[in-house]
């Protein structure tokens, strides 16, 4: 079965969606059946870590079925480290929120919630397996649907602004992306990745070709300035939707440029590197400054989330200075593991932090940093978790926050010391805006009595809130089972990135 | 005489029939009047085509559009109770913008066909006597066998016009009573009997 | 020569997270004696076999220990891995680390006896012991920046740790920002450490360092720096933050709102000294530049005498030993700046157990005075409680670098190596550190003076109930009980402080700042080696500390105590009225030469209306402007073209029979098709 | 002698008329029906004649089923007529207008 194991990730939790509708709202027969199904899902995913073989061939696991035969599309999927790294965070973050969604959404069509995430957990799968691209759009595109109802059913009193704000954006990115796709395929006549990234390209149509993609993950992970769907889209959607958004999706935008504008068009991608840094750079100056005075926890994290990413494509981009002018590919390595690392790490403190403010959502019905104050007197171990959420969002060594972010410093530092110097400024403003948010929220004394009655997390919220903590743990503490996973296949695609293909 | 004179002649006879037809199809106040005339118009191009030896298609139109068609336009003028001197406003006031536009369209499609055309081209021989047999035969035979798909799509495309002109039309009357057996099924007790909870009655204590 | 052994390693790391684990998640359960039973044992262990392998090194002849114990990632030929580098310098830092924390845990059995956060506090502190040991036991520069970081948490939850304070919670942000500013010069040097040396491992990146001197940094298109200069200067940065130096001091004083042990461990003895650690562990590279010398030469010797100013016109206990801290590792910062790292390390040592003892011991008072912390309020503790009086006076000495106490050894040395120095800045240095010794007999003597001696100044109202109790205590000098000798847990460690406060200096001073008793772990260049030329002046320390009461220092520090005695015991009245004379510099001094005042208007204020107007102005206006305008341009287009749509008949086909005109028209004006 | 263009000027003239009819009848469904049936009959017209001429036979199997079309759509045509006249009682079109965006 393991030749097939890649689309039974993907359809597991798909088909698993029918019995958890089927069940109905009554009852928690849906929700043990969801639950059910995610567990198998991220057991299966653990499969697929003990099948995935690190000194093995670049794609693995490849699944390939002619799809639309006229248009020579395949259902083809594979993985290489980077994708089971990714799969791996999915499926764990889709068991988690099933679990965090437990009791919050028992009495507004839990069923139908719990139904909306399984497909999106699928879909997401399929993203990061899809090796053939027109598979990929289809999954990048579909996925927009169930955040979509997520958002634009169990969303807060703004959603159908935030919903369609957030559709419109990302969708507005895909279309270009969707016409570099067909501009390659009439070029190559295939929509097979691989294929695509070996295919020779002139100047011209690489930089086409690399504006098409900059604006789809652009917006999708987001970058500045087409960020603004972000916080939006936070604040409104329900907890569990802003931990998959937060900690999964947007990840899609970086992978997608992993496997597509890296890969498809390094020229350009090289002689436009510095406007992605620059891209890059802003957000970790201007955004850390905006996060500073937000007064809606969520869209301060939110913004947070956006400076973060910033280590994501940063990394990403100084590899082209550091293979095509500096010719440094272990810095070049130590940038990209950065970019990636930042990703899983990302993932597992901004689904935390989510996950922690909707832990204070469901008792006290707001968002409002000011409404909080002195909860480690009310809820000691939620404060624990929250504050050790706030340090790894701070990054600080022993939690998975610190690897990505010093391995794309100190790779900066060998591509240009000012782009360091700008990067690592986000130690400073990071630690403001996390931290002052931490106090005016956990420390202090109680501030109100609605505060003095809040009730410390339950066995549920803190296995949940635990997970995330081991995840985030394990990655600081020890990151190298993480590195050599993705070692090859990095490897392999900063060589790439080192040959002109023009 | 010229046997194709005469037919020129007739030709000429039926068009000009069918032209002052149709004028008066779009011009006179009477709705009746109207569809008489275009009934007249159908007849004379009937009669023209009749002249392009096209027999089966000349007798359809006469015996599907003026024996069906024609008849039930006038059943619906007759039915509806329509104030002619309301539709007819505007009328003149219309007139010369109608007059110009279909006049720039004639100029324009004579231009096209290019009045030179009327000397060239002439009728040759029927191709269904070429064939050795009659027009209804000729048309018959391509009809079932070629364009059968067609064909019987045309059928459908009537069978939902028809369906779909009665649906259109059926009329649901409010005062009639009937029976909806599928929600007689779906029924539930709570839906016909409501068990109230309250508090027991107890006689009011006489103030006075 | 034989190996040190790993597990023993392992062992000392571990056995204090494993106390804190214990007694952090398990605190409820397993009481409160339990916690401290745990960590105390956790410490206990780590500090013996600390011992253990000091005594190893020093006399059991065991070779320097350098290896990894895991790989932390290895991307092509970068590695970063967890591992140990144990030589003379870090063994003496963990013996240091585990003893003065082991006091502490004892300590605070007695200190923290009626507080809530009992187990919680044992649990932090067991917890900063093992990230301590982490940064100084650490082989390489990733592993170092993780202790940094660790102890800068662990401060952050114990300047906090009355997070129902408003001022707690304030001071420890405020010390965790100030301290990432520092965190963001050391990243960069680690990062700038791997770009020139391409290693982050000590070992190789020492052997590589002699490379820096042929490499430069493009800073603009004419502009080079130095490598070694570059590396230098960013990593001190962090020290900065670390260990307290001016500008970046400001987090220290603040950092007073923890618990006394803490000031103690953390803001004393131990944590802020890692920038003092860390860059006599650097001492290859900074040998490489005296640009960076000089530059820590002079921010240390102005924190040395600056600083010490401020101590002098506080009257928190606590604030006067945390300027004093300032001062002193003012002091270390301008060893490091003159190439004399051991004696930079020696005065860190002999300052670890003073300034614990002298932590500890205002602790006590305090314990006494009822959390009273104002010396205005307190006076005529002498006899009342006699040891915390004894001790307190053996660490004060040993502060002012009286002869023969420990203090003496590593502060004179400094003080004379300054003077002997030839860099730029050692002149200014030099009045600075000497100065800086009057100035710390000024403030050390008027604390003993006002605490210990004189009248009392507290007032003594005996209430029964226990309710009462609480309001008597808001009332500043006014006591429910008189004040009494603390309980054994708290005066055994300061006896057992007291010892070396005063004997260590005496018996070590010789092999460790005038030998070569570090060995291979400082390294100093031969021309800037300040201690060695001193050391041909060395003949003993019994001798020197008899050459000490001539030596200028000790004049000033007679001074000091001649002036502070007659202000404050003879004629108390004085000091009210030397404080009006100097006004303009009393309230310079007050207002600690409005340092935080600028930090608060600029950086946190500043931040915050920045943050608010790029929101405002960049998210709001101009995206979202941008972005809702596109929206509401489409929507007028669209509301333009929905007026086409009449709804009449006609129109449509009116709009149809144009088309058609005008594609007849066309056929007929393009070409006959 | 009857020549191809003698049809299609009629074809052309008939639609004129029809275009015509749909111009000055802009209150009258009924007339704009049957205008619609002229300009099909035009359009026969030619095709009837393109097939007598041209030899083939698929002109007239077209006309055939335009008669057929035409046919539903004016049963269709006319129904909603007497709809609209039972539901707003008239059917004068500048009436209707609900289709107004």
């Amino acid at each position: 079965m393991s030749n097939h194991l890649l689309s039974l990730l993907i359809w597991l939790p798909m088909a698993g969606a029918i019995p958890v509708l089927i069940a109905g709202a009554r009852g928690s027969t849906s929700r043990w059946i969801a639950l059910s199904v995610a567990v198998a899902t991220f057991i299966a995913s653990v499969f697929l870590l003990v099948a995935y073989r690190t000194d093995g061939p670049l794609m693995q696991l490849v699944e390939s079925y002619p799809w639309i035969a006229s248009l020579h599309v395949n259902y083809a999927l594979g993985v290489d480290g980077i994708s089971v790294a990714l799969i791996l965070l999915t499926t764990f973050v889709g068991v988690l929120v099933i679990v965090g969604a437990w009791d919050v959404i028992k009495d507004n069509k839990p069923h139908q919630y719990m139904a909306a995430m399984l497909v999106l957990e699928g879909l997401l799968v399929g993203v990061f397996c899809a090796t053939d691209a027109l598979l990929f759009y289809v999954f990048f595109e579909a996925m927009l649907i169930p955040m979509f109802i997520l958002i634009g059913i169990w969303g807060g009193p703004r959603r159908v602004y935030a919903t369609l704000k957030f559709f419109i954006y990302t969708f507005l990115g895909s279309i270009f992306m969707l016409i570099g796709l067909i501009y390659l395929y009439q070029k190559a006549g295939t929509f097979d990745m691989a294929t695509l990234a070996a295919l020779p390209l002139t100047m011209k149509e690489q930089t086409w070709l690399f504006f098409a993609f900059l604006i789809a993950f652009a917006i999708k992970i987001p970058m500045v300035p087409v960020h603004t769907w972000l916080p939006d889209a936070h604040v409104e959607a329900p907890t569990g939707g802003s931990v998959v958004l937060a900690a999964v999706m947007l990840k899609v935008g970086g992978y997608g440029f992993l496997r597509f504008s890296l890969p498809i068009v390094p020229d350009a991608s090289a002689h436009y590197a510095w406007l992605v840094i620059v891209l890059s750079l802003i957000p970790i100056v201007y955004i850390g400054y905006v996060a500073l005075v937000q007064e809606d926890m969520k869209k301060l994290v939110a913004y947070s989330s956006i400076a973060h990413m910033g280590f994501v494509t940063l990394g990403m981009f100084i590899v082209f200075m550091l293979v095509r002018d500096l010719h440094n590919f272990d810095a070049a390595n130590l940038a990209m593991q950065g970019a990636v690392v930042q990703m899983m790490s990302h993932g597992f403190v901004s689904g935390a932090m989510f996950s922690c403010i909707g832990v204070m959502y469901d008792r006290l019905h707001t968002r409002r940093i000011a409404d909080y104050g002195g909860m480690v007197n009310v809820m000691p171990w939620f404060a624990f978790f929250m504050v050790f959420f706030a340090m790894a969002n701070v990054g600080l060594p022993g939690t998975s926050g610190f690897v990505g972010e010093f391995m794309v410093i100190l790779a900066s530092f060998s591509a240009n010391p000012w782009i360091a110097l700008v990067a690592a400024f986000t130690l400073i403003i990071g630690a403001g805006y996390t931290l002052w948010l931490i106090k005016r929220v956990i420390w202090g004394d109680v501030t109100s009595d609605k505060v003095a009655a809040m009730k410390d997390i339950n066995g549920r919220e803190a296995f949940v809130l635990g997970a995330f903590a081991l995840a985030v743990l394990v990655i600081g503490v020890w990151p190298q089972p993480l590195v050599h996973l993705m070692g090859g296949s990095i490897d392999h695609l900063v060589h790439q990135l080192a040959i002109s293909k023009t | 005489m010229n046997p194709q004179l005469l037919e020129l002649i007739c030709f000429y006879a039926f068009a000009a029939v069918a032209v002052v037809s149709a004028l008066m199809v779009i011009t006179l106040r009477n709705s009746v009047h109207a569809v008489l005339s275009l009934v007249l118009t159908f007849f004379s191009v009937a009669s023209i085509w009749l002249l392009a030896q096209a027999e089966f298609l000349a007798l359809a139109l006469i015996v599907v559009y003026v024996g069906a068609v024609m008849v039930l336009f006038l059943f619906v003028v007759m039915m509806l109770d329509i104030n002619q001197e309301k539709v007819r406003e505007g009328f003149i006031r219309y007139l010369p913008v109608g007059i110009v536009v279909a006049a720039v369209m004639l100029l324009e499609m004579l231009a096209l066909i290019g009045l030179r055309a009327m000397h060239v081209a002439v009728m040759g021989p029927n191709p269904a006597t070429e064939a050795g047999m009659s027009n209804i035969a000729w048309l018959g035979q391509a009809l079932y066998t070629r364009y059968l798909l067609p064909f019987e799509v045309a059928a459908l495309i009537l069978t939902v016009g028809l369906v779909a002109a009665v649906v259109l039309t059926l009329r649901h009357k409010a005062i009639a009573r009937h029976q909806n057996p599928s929600e007689q099924v779906r029924v539930r007790d709570r839906d016909r009997v409501r068990i109230v909870k309250m508090d027991a009655e107890r006689p009011q204590e006489d103030q006075a | 020569m034989h190996q040190l052994s790993t597990s023993i390693l392992l062992i000392i790391v571990l056995a204090p997270l494993a106390g804190a684990v214990l007694a952090g998640f398990f605190g409820r359960q397993i009481g409160r004696a339990g916690a401290h039973t745990v960590t105390i044992l956790g410490v206990g262990i780590a500090c013996a076999l600390s011992f253990v392998v000091l005594y190893q090194l020093v006399w059991g002849g065991a070779a320097n220990y350098n290896q990894d114990i895991y790989t932390w990632f290895q991307i092509g030929k970068f590695h970063a891995s967890i591992g140990f580098m144990i030589d003379r310098l870090s063994a003496m830092m963990m013996v240091v680390v585990t003893f003065v924390s082991l006091m502490v845990h004892i300590y605070t059995i007695g200190y923290m006896a009626d507080d809530d956060g009992y187990t919680r506090f044992f649990s932090y502190i067991a917890l900063f012991t093992f990230s301590m040991l982490m940064l100084v036991m650490s082989n390489n520069f990733m592993q170092l920046f993780f202790g940094w970081e660790a102890v800068g948490l662990v401060s952050y939850l114990l300047i906090g740790f009355y997070y129902k304070r408003p001022s707690a919670i304030a001071a420890n942000l405020k010390a965790f920002l100030v301290n990432r500013v520092g965190d963001f010069g050391f990243v960069l040097g680690i990062g700038a450490v791997l770009y020139f040396l391409g290693t982050l491992d000590y070992q190789a990146a020492f052997d590589h360092a002699p490379s820096l001197v042929e490499q430069t940094l493009q800073i603009t298109q004419h502009t080079h720096w130095s490598a070694a200069t570059v590396i230098a200067v960013l990593l001190f940065i962090g020290a900065m933050g670390k260990s307290a130096q001016v500008p970046l001091h400001v987090w220290l004083p603040d950092s007073m709102e923890g618990p006394t042990p803490i000031s103690a461990l953390i803001h004393a003895a131990t944590m802020v000294t890692a920038g003092i650690y860390m860059v006599a562990r650097m001492s290859p590279i900074y040998e490489l530049s005296t640009t960076a010398l000089s530059l820590v030469l002079v921010i240390g010797a102005t924190g040395a005498f600056f600083t010490g100013l401020i101590g002098i016109v506080q009257n928190d206990i606590k604030r006067v030993i945390a300027y004093s801290t300032l001062s002193q590792l003012g002091y270390m910062t301008a060893a490091l700046g003159i190439s004399a790292y051991a004696g930079a390390v020696y005065h860190l040592m002999t300052h670890a157990f003073f300034k614990a003892l002298l932590f500890l011991g205002a602790g006590s008072v305090i314990i006494a005075m009822h959390h009273e912390q104002d010396m205005r309020y307190m006076g005529g503790l002498r006899k009342r409680m006699p040891i915390t009086y004894l001790t307190m006076w053996i660490g004060s000495l040993a502060l002012c670098g009286v002869p023969f106490f420990s203090g003496f050894y590593s502060k004179d040395a400094i003080i004379e190596a300054v003077g002997e120095t030839h860099r730029w800045g050692a002149t200014y240095a030099y009045y600075c550190v000497l100065f800086g010794a009057l100035v710390t007999a000024l403030y050390t003597f008027r604390l003993m003076h006002l605490t210990f001696h004189g009248k009392p100044r507290y007032k003594v109202v005996e209430s029964h109930g226990h309710d009462h109790d609480v309001h008597v205590h808001h009332e500043p000098g006014v006591l429910s009980h008189p004040p009494k000798e603390s309980p054994w847990v708290v005066t055994v460690p300061l006896i057992l402080l007291a010892i070396p406060s005063l004997l260590i200096g005496y018996f070590t001073a010789g092999p460790m700042l005038y030998g070569t008793w570090f060995g291979k772990a400082i390294h100093v260049q031969e021309a800037h080696d300040v201690l060695a030329e001193m050391a041909t002046h060395f003949h003993g320390a019994f001798r020197l500390g008899l050459e000490g009461f001539t030596g200028w220092p000790f004049v000033l520090v007679v001074l000091g105590f001649a002036i502070t005695t007659y202000v404050y015991i003879f004629n108390p009245p004085m000091a009210g009225r030397i404080q009006r004379m100097l006004k303009p510099v009393y309230v310079v001094l007050d207002r600690k030469f409005w340092f935080d005042e600028v930090y608060q208007a600029v950086f946190a204020r500043g931040g915050v209306k920045l943050g608010r107007m790029l929101w405002k102005a960049g998210d709001h206006t101009v995206i979202d402007g941008a972005i809702d305008g596109s929206a509401s341009l489409v929507q007028r287009i669209a509301s333009g073209m929905r007026r086409l749509q009449s709804g009449y008949l006609y129109h449509y086909a009116f709009a149809m029979i144009l088309g058609l005109i005008l594609l007849l028209g066309g056929f007929w004006w393009f070409g006959h098709v | 002698m009857i020549t191809l263009a003698h049809f299609i000027i009629l074809g052309a003239v008939l639609f004129c008329i029809a275009v015509a009819g749909v111009f000055i009848n802009r209150k009258n469904v009924i007339v704009l029906l049957m205008s619609i049936e002229l300009m099909l009959l035009a359009v026969n017209i030619n095709f009837v004649a393109f097939s007598r001429f041209g030899g083939d036979v698929a002109g007239q199997i077209f006309v055939f089923f335009i008669l057929t079309v035409a046919a539903a759509e004016t049963a269709i045509g006319l129904a909603i007529l007497t709809l609209l006249f039972r539901n707003r009682g008239t059917i004068n079109i500048a009436d209707i207008d609900s289709m107004k965006g």
